[in-house]
């Protein structure tokens, strides 16, 4: 990396401020840049490249054949694609805003101080930690047909069994995903709750707001960058989601759970085309780019606003 | 002593999660006893067992010595060049032990499983050679509940008539009780549980030029015949792969199980099952033919291998006429003749009979093994997935297999001869 | 306008006692200040007395109905908070109307009431503008133009004033007055600054440790504060005081400490003799000493100046008399120089004398 | 003015959250202890004789004793979890201290392109681990090599055995390197929000009082970041340590994790309950007690981000 | 002791110049304050000087050594942060001997300057504590032994006691001038109340919007601001400020605005006469008013009394006069009564007179 040259500085002072300022930070950022160029974005790079190429596991990418966008257009026409990318959206939709309504429900609910908070807080993160596989197992186990402990349950209770991940298998999936997040939404809300400027609520108490009125006309608008940053982060999870569907369904029964990471996952090593995988790939980063270029357009267009308030407030003091 | 030169290599072979090896485990440490040859084994459930295979067998020097495949994958490692012929080992006189008895061994596995290059590029015939060595082969046999039978004075099954009549009836008269589990997951499962009718019922996943005619009248009675039997089944049928259905059998929730025989000795193990003794076995049932699946494993050498000679020697071990017995009374699937004859076998298993009689119906053609099989068998699979949970028409379901299909082996340039 | 009155009031948190029995009893239209250095449990009786914080012990009365058990939105009262508790999505006009929408008033009758309020506290020009686009003092004025929007007879505020920078907290400090003459409420106003209490207050309270030390006009708390407490609060430069011990000579009585021996005439002279064991403190503001090199002892500290603070027209001399530090206000125009000792005669009438144990003012 | 009755309501809320979050990991706990038989037949509840067979059965290559009811060891369990932590506490380390000195640079120092790499970072971050997948998976084994004959990697291939080129696939280090590239955007946006919180005068006083730039950051604002770290070494330990897929892509025989060794073991042929609850249980255990120790900490590095801070 | 000078010191960040050429050099053993309001360049010269800034242009001096290009740690002085900037994860004993430590001094020497410095601020119980664990004050008084044991000829502040409270501050503030007659440093301090300049500075620099107002000790510039913003920005209550022009009449020069006429004398009537176009700006102290009922209106101003704050022994009123609010100081004891119009007598040295255009005083 070549740097610029202080042109401040007198030559014979090598330890000039500015030389050590501008240096450092390279310094600083320089192991992190290395390792994410070469681990991250060379690869990436290196997948775009091959997505216009027709590659096998077993060649490297030098010896595959340049097909050119036919991967592209093969993806686009794939009705099977299509469904995955349906399934996709579809799970990420219910994933989110059920999470987010039980999440922040619960949290206007619990928000108070009562003995035992912490308890439950730690009691929540829990799902959370640990590894998604072992949640899919877990899962597996409680919604099998006949030993699960649901349909057990059911069965006790005099009422029909459900086949949990046959006919409802997206459902079942989407309550899974619900159990292992809805804790990061609540606890989100919660912190934003109680970080809300207490004497605001009390003004609103002494200008007559009942309890939900509070919510609705203080809390909630209050709460709302907060939310809305949980839910894009949210949501660009629930596109990660992996490891527990591959344990629950493996993407079946059909192509009903069978969430694009799996399927890029699927035609990489199943059907050993890597060419179409990293095509996919790259319109589900396309889809996750639109996503990000949203939350940032709205955290800038946030620290926009905030700027010209402050410039604002200045002008006038 | 022809092992002596190798005592002390350590042979890495590559086996699947699966009941048979499991039970060549059992075995093993014998063989490195009686020849000193050290035996480490990565065992890896078998789609996993592929995946990692595609990539080692890719390497300039690969990992494994000896490798176990699935049957199917003999088309690719083949065509990829990645196995070595055997016919080299065979000749070396230092190597190949002259009471092989290589006759013995059952010769459709050997066709199905070892042999490619002939017939359709993957059937036997004068152009092929040998590559592997069937072990762990398996074909399909009907496993039910003689108790439950007797109890309502159901026949055995004989035909596919009598097979589905029965399934859709023992829910009737046994409440809580499926008719037959069968494997139904998306993908491969559903795929295999389709084929598994496909044959009997006289159908074909292409004809002799390579068209795909799954979606001909036959294809059609297959799928019936799969959705009826998941429709009959037991809870959860439709998500089942061959080891919930295997459970569901020996649960007691089911009161038949068609399969590979790989499954049945469990059948018979108390601490798994809660049927033991009360199972009896039939051959697949007849459609228009008889014709039950011929599959599993085979063992072969990779090109890429470091210890080539001890692992032949491992392999001959194997499936010489001791190896293969001693491996079937720990519940293995024996690929020898002799060994279904054997007393002692039958003694332990007392199904052996009937799948030794099975193995003559066994149909090396009840699946093509080509290169883009892989795809062509997701397809299906999610089809079939489809069918069973979405009630898709079956007839529309098919053609669009076939159509893809073709446009998949169009690609793959089945047809540059046409 | 409705008179409040708080019966021995008790505020527990836990186990902690921080209001020990507040009896108070403000008059109509009156501006009362509760002042006190911090943590002394001002805001909680404010906040007790808006329903914020549920009552321990006693009672509040809000022109005779008790009202402890109410909800805020129940007891009509309006309350400006330390952080103005502005709400920040909503804009200035909308802050001061949200009570009035809450109470589903007429569309006409908010417009006019949100003009009238914001024209009383000059805020018509920024009607449209969200709390966080405005400086300090704006966002001041629309907390105290929530509160008058709301029509009610109480008025309560918690160190409005805290969150301003000096010369701002000036300025709207002189509002506040003007405007509390103009607008006809029963106003609590809760400051640790003394400064704003004397300036502000009809009748300022002092607390300290959750108990209610003196009430009163500020003249008279600075007069004749009732302890030593009040007495070193209220003040700037701070009281000072000495440690000494009564005297009685020749008839005469004398206050002596360290370095010190000062007679007492008249009345002063009477109050001496309740001193317990005769030790009081001798409390002597800085501005009831001037500098007179001639003075006699009798009537004087002799003190020896540690530091000068020119602040201007008035210096503050930091002086030391017998180890105890003593400030000294004077006129900037007195020529005095570091290190030398001097001495200072003392304002007979601002000799306060304090017992010593009890700390009360000897009266 | 809450009413006792209120507050009972809360509490059972309360109650029911809870069982709800841990009731899963409760049965997956007893089931572990339990035969497959028991499970299988549905011995409901607590009426069975624990046992930990199957947890024999998972440990059985660590085992010092051959346990009586397995005749051949088929998990090599206790090998994957040396795997594992091996992978997990050496990534976690390296992401911390590469991912600190680079959070502070974004904060602490004007220059130019800052925000370039600040975007870029978030950006990053949204990159789910499927979609690395191809990539990873050939670059891995064909591109990240040392030639065999080469100096080093013959010299590696003398050393430790091996076959054919030395490729950063089936290595620890492989899996390593992409986990910290994984998690490296994660911990700079999370200790970002802690280093903006130490007040810059700080280091200006470390600096009047003669310390470089790595003294400060060492000596300084470190130690003040504790909080942060261990929030960001949670998480990062975490993923490395329940990643399944670029594992599975990576890893060899020898390399193997738990989670990869989970899922292999869910093969089709026999479920067997029992063993993969126990598995399952080994896995959770390390994050279980982070979450006991830590919670606060956990809970700070999920909101630093989102929440103000 | 090294001595410091500015050479027209520049400093821009980016596009926007915030200081325009500083020219200043502090003699030896020297308190210098720079005062100023927010914003005004004050914080930005002494971070310059520390090495806490790049220089822009110009040059700064420590003792004719040119020292811009030199990191902090190798100009040899010692700061105090406004917010101490002590180090949180350190006790006492470790942020005192921090500097030491990087230095390599040997231990014992390292232990001895600690307990010399904490004995000086009186720490000694205290090092062993965390910073957490202080008061305020005490704090304050750790950042000052940190500075103290770096054994710097030259010792900069940057507003160290604006995080204290009132009464604090003004303790420290003594402390603070008792200190610096004791140890021989040149310092250099920063702050933005005038108080404090006043109190303690040799000599104060007053700065404004990035350049140097004014210059001197406290009383010059007290006395004879240099100009309208100095005038205002010292002496709290504030200077008042009104428009007038110059009038003559019958040789006598008077200076006349809304509702005001002054008659000028001797000195200032020559003054008066400088002025550009006869237009004027009257500056008068609030304490340079003196309520005098009989006063003649050629020496008083009437004014209209709006707000009277009272503050002990001393009240300030709030009037107006002509529509322009102006502060009178004055003993509370005087009878005044809000609404009234009142007269007030103008001490004739209190005058001060600027020019309207460029607010200079008149000279
Ligand atoms: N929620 C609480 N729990 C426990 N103690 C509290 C609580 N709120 C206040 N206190 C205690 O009650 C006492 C009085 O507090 P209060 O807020 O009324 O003081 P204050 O006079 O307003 O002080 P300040 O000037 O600092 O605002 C303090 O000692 C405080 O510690
Ligand atoms: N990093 C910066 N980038 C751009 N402008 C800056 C920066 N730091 C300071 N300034 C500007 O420089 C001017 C002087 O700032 P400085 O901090 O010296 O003021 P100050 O006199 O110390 O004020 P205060 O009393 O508020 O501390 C201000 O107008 C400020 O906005
Ligand atoms: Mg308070
Ligand atoms: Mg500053």
């Amino acid at each position: 990396m070549r740097l610029p040259c202080p042109s401040l500085s007198l030559p014979e002072f090598p330890m000039s401020i500015a030389r050590v300022n501008r240096l450092s930070p390279y310094m600083f950022m320089a192991p992190a840049v290395v390792i994410m160029a070469i681990a991250l974005i060379y690869p990436l790079g290196y997948m775009i490249w091959g997505s216009f190429r027709d590659w096998a596991p077993s060649q490297t990418i030098g010896e595959a054949e340049f097909v050119g966008l036919k991967n592209y257009i093969t993806l686009w026409n794939d009705p099977n694609f299509h469904e995955s990318l349906t399934v996709t959206l579809k799970f990420a939709f219910f994933v989110v805003s059920i999470e987010m309504v039980i999440g922040v429900g619960l949290a206007l609910l619990l928000d108070r101080d009562i003995r035992g908070m912490s308890m439950l807080r730690t009691m929540l993160i829990l799902p959370m930690m640990i590894a998604p596989v072992v949640v899919g197992l877990m899962w597996r186990y409680m919604y099998h047909p006949t030993v699960g402990t649901f349909n057990r349950t059911l069965d006790s209770l005099g009422l029909p069994r459900v086949d949990w991940l046959g006919d409802h298998a997206l459902m079942s999936v989407i309550i899974a995903d619900i159990w292992q997040w809805t804790p990061f939404i609540f606890i989100l809300s919660l912190a934003a709750l109680q970080s809300l400027p207490r004497s605001a609520l009390e003004a609103a108490r002494i200008d007559g707001a009942t309890a939900w009125q509070q919510i609705i006309y203080i809390k909630l608008p209050l709460m709302m960058p907060v939310l809305i940053v949980t839910c894009l982060l949210r949501l660009i999870d629930a596109f990660k989601v992996l490891e527990v569907i591959l344990v629950l369904t493996e993407g079946g029964p059909g192509l009903s759970t069978e969430i694009l990471a799996l399927r890029i996952s699927r035609t990489a090593t199943e059907f050993r085309e890597l060419g179409v995988a990293a095509a996919m790939s790259n319109y589900l980063l396309l889809l996750l780019m639109l996503l990000t270029v949203g939350m940032f357009a709205f955290t800038r267009w946030q620290e926009a606003r905030a700027a010209r308030i402050r410039a604002l407030a200045e002008e006038d003091s | 002593n022809p092992y002596a030169e190798y005592e002390g290599t350590t042979v890495i072979v590559n086996f699947p999660a699966h009941p048979h090896y499991d039970a060549v485990m059992r075995v093993l440490p014998e063989f490195t006893k009686e020849t000193g040859i050290e035996v480490e084994v990565d065992q890896l459930p078998y789609l996993k067992m592929r995946e990692r295979q595609t990539l080692e067998l890719a390497q300039e020097e690969g990992e494994y010595d000896l490798i176990s495949y699935v049957v199917f994958s003999k088309a690719d490692y083949v065509f990829a060049d990645q196995l070595e012929n055997l016919a080299k080992f065979f000749m070396n006189p230092k190597l190949a032990d002259p009471s092989y008895d290589a006759d013995d061994l059952i010769d459709g596995y050997v066709q199905n499983i070892g042999v490619a290059g002939g017939t359709k590029g993957y059937l036997p015939g004068p152009t092929g050679s040998l590559f592997g060595i069937p072990f762990g082969s398996e074909t399909s046999v009907l496993a039910y509940r003689k108790d439950i039978f007797e109890k309502h004075g159901i026949a055995e099954p004989e035909t596919y008539a009598q097979l589905l009549d029965a399934a859709c009836k023992i829910p009737e008269l046994e409440p809580g009780m499926g008719g037959m589990a069968s494997r139904a997951a998306s993908g491969h499962q559903a795929s295999h549980a389709f084929l598994l009718h496909l044959a009997p019922l006289g159908g074909r996943v292409f004809d002799d030029k390579w068209n795909p005619i799954i979606n001909n009248a036959a294809g059609v009675e297959a799928a019936n015949a799969l959705k009826t039997i998941v429709d009959c089944g037991p809870e959860g049928a439709m998500s089942f792969g061959p080891s919930e259905a295997a459970n569901a059998f020996a649960n007691g929730d089911a009161a038949m199980f068609m399969d590979s025989i790989a499954f049945m000795p469990g059948f018979e193990n108390p601490d798994r099952s809660k049927v033991v003794g009360k199972v009896g076995y039939a051959m697949h049932p007849e459609g228009v033919r008889r014709g039950s699946q011929t599959g599993g494993f085979g063992i072969a050498i990779p090109k890429n291998a470091e210890n080539k000679e001890a692992a032949f020697l491992l392999m001959q071990w194997l499936t010489s006429k001791k190896g293969d017995l001693m491996v079937a009374m720990e519940g293995g699937n024996p690929s020898r003749f002799s060994t279904y004859q054997d007393a002692g076998l039958n003694e332990k298993y007392p199904f052996s009979a009937t799948f030794g009689e099975a193995l003559k119906y066994a149909d090396p053609d009840w699946r093509p093994i080509i290169p883009v099989w892989g795809k062509i068998n997701a397809d299906i699979g999610t089809t079939m997935s489809k069918v069973l949970t979405e009630d898709l028409d079956i007839q529309q379901a098919l053609d669009g297999v076939a159509e893809r299909t073709r446009a998949v082996m169009d690609e793959a340039g089945y047809y540059t001869w046409q | 306008m409705p008179i409040i009155r708080l019966d021995s009031l008790v505020k527990r948190y836990g186990e902690v006692q921080v209001l020990h029995g507040i009896e108070l009893e403000m008059a109509d239209n009156e501006f009362t200040v509760l002042v006190g250095p911090s943590g002394c449990g001002k805001s909680t009786t404010l906040r007790m007395i808006a329903g914020l914080e549920d009552v321990s012990d006693g009672e509040i009365y809000i022109g005779d109905k008790p009202v402890s058990h109410l909800e805020p939105k129940d007891r009509d009262l309006a309350m400006v908070f330390q952080d103005y508790a502005l709400y920040p999505h909503m804009n200035v006009a909308q802050n001061i109307s949200f009570a009035l929408r809450l109470q589903k008033r007429p569309k006409s009758e908010i417009d006019t009431k949100v003009r009238d309020v914001a024209d009383l506290v000059g805020l018509t020009d920024f009607l449209a503008r969200k709390p966080g686009a405005l400086s300090g003092g704006q966002r001041q004025r629309v907390a105290m133009a929530r509160a008058l929007a709301k029509d009610s007879g109480i008025f309560l505020f918690d160190e409005p004033l805290s969150n301003l920078d000096a010369k701002l907290r000036g300025q709207m400090r002189a509002e506040l007055a003007m405007m509390s003459q103009r607008v006809e409420k029963n106003m609590i106003y809760v400051t640790h600054d003394q400064i704003e209490a004397m300036t502000l207050a009809d009748r300022i309270v002092v607390m300290h440790g959750g108990y209610i030390q003196q009430q009163g006009t500020p003249e008279e708390l600075f007069k004749r504060p009732a302890n030593r407490f009040v007495a070193g609060f209220l003040g700037s430069p701070p009281m000072n005081f000495l440690t000494a011990r009564i005297q009685e000579e020749n008839g005469q009585i004398f206050v002596a400490g360290q370095g010190f021996r000062l007679r007492l005439d008249g009345a002063k002279a009477q109050l001496a003799g309740k001193a317990k064991a005769g030790e009081v403190i001798l409390g002597i503001r800085p501005s009831d000493l001037r500098f007179d090199a001639e003075a006699s002892a009798e009537t004087s500290l002799s003190l020896n100046v540690l530091v000068s603070e020119y602040i201007g027209a008035q210096s503050v001399l930091l002086c030391e008399c017998g180890g105890t530090n003593v400030m000294v206000e004077l006129n900037s125009e007195t020529p005095v120089a570091l290190g030398q000792t001097l001495n200072f005669t003392v304002n007979p009438n601002g000799i306060h004398l304090f017992d010593q144990q009890s700390e009360e003012a000897l009266s | 003015m809450q009413t006792q009755r209120g507050n009972a309501a809360f509490y059972a809320v309360i109650c029911v959250m809870v069982f709800m979050s841990i009731g899963p990991v409760l049965l997956m706990l007893v089931n572990s202890f339990k035969l497959d038989v028991d499970i299988i037949s549905g011995t409901s509840g607590l009426l069975f004789l624990p046992t930990i067979q199957n947890y024999e059965t998972a440990l059985c290559d660590v085992l010092w004793y051959e346990p009586e009811h397995l005749d051949f060891c088929s998990l090599k369990f206790g090998g994957a979890f040396v795997n594992s932590i091996i992978i997990a506490l050496v990534s976690t380390i390296l992401t911390l201290v590469i991912g600190s000195m680079a959070a502070y640079a974004l904060v602490r120092f004007r220059f130019m392109g800052r925000d370039t790499v600040s975007i870029s970072t978030l950006m990053v971050r949204m990159v789910p681990p499927a979609v690395l997948l191809v990539p990873v998976f050939g670059l891995w084994n064909n591109e990240f090599c040392l030639d065999r004959d080469g100096l080093i990697g013959g010299l590696i291939r003398d050393t430790f055995g091996g076959r054919g080129d030395v490729c950063l696939a089936g290595t620890h280090s492989g899996i390593i390197l992409i986990y910290v590239a994984m998690n490296l955007p994660f911990v700079i946006w999370i200790l970002q929000s802690f280093i903006v919180q130490v007040p810059r005068s700080l280091e200006e006083a470390a600096r009047v009082d003669g310390a470089g730039p790595f003294q400060v950051f060492f000596l300084v604002v470190l130690p003040l970041i504790k909080p942060g770290l261990a929030a960001a070494a949670i998480f990062t330990f975490r993923i490395a340590w329940n990643e399944y897929l670029l594992a599975s892509a990576l890893s060899d025989r020898n390399t193997k994790t738990v989670p990869i060794l989970i899922v292999n073991n869910m093969s089709e042929f026999n479920v067997e309950w029992g063993v993969i609850m126990a598995t399952g249980m080994l896995l959770a255990i390390p994050p279980i007690i982070f979450t006991l120790l830590a919670s606060r900490q956990i809970i700070t590095g999920m909101t630093a981000g989102a929440v103000k801070g």
